[in-house]
């Protein structure tokens, strides 16, 4: 039988090593893992490269892994944080790595990378700082930058519902670059609000197949980041 | 009158959003960038219906909720809470900038520090050492959007030109403003440069001019913007 | 007020000119917008190129539009017809020309098209016949083909409900190239078997967002192909 | 014993589909090919829950409907109607082949012209002149899938040897076979070329290898398939 339900949260983020590459799902707060991502300083795991469009806000969820300094180098498209100085002073310091990608670029590397695509080209980016270095190629008459899809060990994403197949359905833009990212990781680790019986959640309705999943773990009232922000709250 | 009052030439930030609400047509779908640019919205005549596009996979979306019905997973991605209009629909990321740069957004527009008379913006970062470089999805619109208007003041505030011949801060994009809306006029970036199609009350061309960092264009026949009181 | 409904099947088609570049949608009959061809049958455009995954079946939809001399070129993974024969005497008569395509590259290059990527790497077809002339890279020690997007000025797509605003949900597996044919197309016409108002498709279930639409059509009680094919119909 | 069935060497259709039916794990995600892959759903062990695949975009289908309950939009990549098991989903066609191509389907079955001793298969094209060439998702699957199993006759209806040194026919892909089932045995394709696993009751070696278009490695001890009458 199918059935990608773990028992508990450390249980489901258990196998991640030193030295992996995460991709965290979220745009700010909504659809972060942080149930996930709590785990993951429990755990222990270093040395993360760890992909997320933001680098965390507070000192919760993506910004507590980036304090406690578990990660060597972040993968992302705006990396200022609301109500932290995290990631700022460890970037100053030199005690992380960036790699600034435009926001479009990192989800089409993303879907690229879970797509079988190795690379492709595109015009964001063409004549700025951040095309430098990269193979530029004309097609039709229109300059466009080589960029490389990208896959990771783990995917670290929160969903709405689920069954035990892993099929996923999300909640509203909490959605995000959770489909994307289940789809570049070997392993896709998902944290749901409510799981169900196969066949609740309509074929139609389907956002991302099972096909994508590994792992679910149930976390049915997820904490709301900008809450524990807004308490000043931090982790652990 | 107050010194900030003194200071101010032309339209104000109100006055500008509508001067640009006015160019925007009916269907057109449409992303506003973050600050300055989202105020447009308001200011939309009367009869015409646009759709707004959020990069973070939304498309379709109302103003804010009434304080005390935010909705943490419904924000735009500027991350404030909006509401839904019937029509509205959600999408992964990917799926959002395909839309982006598949060329399926009419009018973006946004911020800029810097606008070139080539059509150069500048709006992600002043290249200072000790910044932390963030761009999110700036570079993405200025290439896919089909349309590229900057909203924005027309010097910084210590009132140095932000139309230049070239950029000095690092580029967002190469070539792509059609428009920029300021406090003072109306400026189309045509396969010349800067013209100017309207100006604001109250400016002449010479002080325009003046405040601008590039040759100006100026057709016989120019108009003044008559924005309401805002 | 955006209102992408129009009235009648022939003024949703009427610009299709001689020359046109055309994505018909659906995989067999399942998605075959059979009445939207049928109109450009009617309509007269001369010259097309056709992207579709086959060639039709028996006389009707695609295989009348084929036997009606209109195409001048199919791009598709397999034009071998059921019940039709009408693909291959043109074909070997030298009367059409084909551009073979993996049923995925395919797919890929419509949603790269769709997309704004001019091009990208792919693994398929590497050192077979239909790689020839393509150029051919490595990445990480393994071989890929460059492949490009693919954009049409029209797409013929059908779905089953829609709202005003271009909205689209599909049935079953009549998705199939709907929504990524919708996004390739200056102008994606759809067929729907229910119009809604806006709001009857939950933001959720929305599969193809209105902006990748331009007009829409309603066709209640749609052809089924199969059976037209069965009766031995043909068209006009 | 009638013509037909004296020229039936090994295992029936049906008992080759029954053994590659053993190989597949409890929960593996499947791809059948058109024709004799399609035959191993039957012969699954009980017990085991697979994922059934389908190109034209469809997860967790199960067996053909009841004569006159076919729905023409519910149908699997050879065109046949089938039906839904709890848990299925529907996706459209660059969704379906990002599973393929991005390696999210663990087995594919396929049936083959020819399979060379590198894992080289063809089974799209004789090359024919005359020939409307036609591929579908053939390379896609051969490209993507992390296991690529051919179903196939030992030898073609002429009695060639479809394992051979290298395709004379059009490739499909490159190095890609990792195991052959045919109606004389289960070959493994290694590193070194053709490695015999088990064999069909009733064949020798020898006559296997004289069938075999390539050489054929053969372990001391070499199981025979126990396949129940089928």
């Amino acid at each position: 039988m199918i059935n990608k339900i773990r028992r508990s949260i450390p249980e489901a983020v258990e196998d991640i090593k030193d030295g992996a590459t995460l991709l965290i799902g979220g745009f700010g707060e909504a659809g972060s893992p942080i149930e996930l991502i709590h785990a993951v300083i429990d755990q222990g795991a270093r040395e993360l490269t760890v992909v997320n469009n933001n680098a965390g806000n507070g000192q919760v969820g993506l910004a507590a892994l980036i304090a406690a300094g578990r990660v060597r180098k972040v993968i992302c498209s705006y990396p200022r944080s609301s109500h932290s100085r995290v990631f700022t002073e460890l970037y100053r310091a030199g005690k992380i790595e960036l790699e600034l990608v435009p926001q479009g670029t990192l989800a089409e590397r993303i879907r690229a990378g879970g797509a079988g695509i190795p690379a492709f080209y595109t015009p964001t980016s063409v004549g700025t700082p951040l095309a430098e270095g990269k193979e530029e190629r004309e097609f039709d008459g229109r300059r466009y930058v080589l960029e490389r899809g990208l896959r990771a060990d783990f995917a670290l994403v929160k969903a709405e519902r689920a069954d035990r197949f892993g099929n996923l359905a999300y909640n509203k833009v909490a959605r995000n670059f959770g489909p994307i990212m289940c789809m570049a990781a070997e392993t896709a680790i998902v944290q749901v609000r409510r799981l169900v019986e196969p066949g609740e959640i309509d074929p139609e309705q389907v956002v991302t197949p099972g096909v994508f999943v590994k792992r679910l773990v149930e976390v049915p009232e997820p904490l709301v980041e900008s809450e524990l922000v807004a308490q000043g709250a931090s982790y652990p | 009158m107050s010194e900030t009052q003194a200071k101010r030439l032309g339209l104000s930030r109100k006055q500008m959003a509508w001067r640009a609400a006015q160019d925007l047509q009916d269907g057109a779908v449409v992303n506003l960038g973050i600050g300055m640019p989202e105020l447009v919205a308001s200011y939309v005549p009367d009869g015409r219906e646009l759709l707004y596009h959020s990069e973070n996979g939304l498309l379709g979306f109302g103003p804010p909720p009434p304080a005390g019905q935010e909705d943490p997973e419904l924000i735009n991605a500027g991350k404030k809470p909006v509401t839904l209009l019937p029509g509205a629909s959600f999408f992964h990321h990917a799926d959002s900038f395909a839309m982006i740069r598949g060329g399926h957004i009419d009018v973006c527009i946004l911020g800029a520090m810097q606008v070139a008379a080539n059509g150069d913006i500048a709006n992600w970062s002043t290249g200072a050492a000790d910044a932390v470089p963030a761009v999110g999805g700036a570079m993405d619109l200025v290439a896919g959007a089909r349309a590229i208007w900057v909203l924005s003041e027309h010097t910084t505030r210590d009132g140095a030109p932000k139309l230049v011949e070239q950029c000095s801060y690092p580029l967002t994009g190469q070539g792509v403003v059609r428009r920029i809306y300021s406090n003072l006029g109306l400026i189309e970036v045509s396969e010349t440069g800067f013209r100017l199609l309207e100006i604001a009350p109250g400016i002449s061309v010479e002080e325009l001019r003046a405040l601008t960092g590039a040759p100006l264009e100026v057709p016989d026949s120019l108009p003044q913007i008559d924005a309401p009181e805002l």
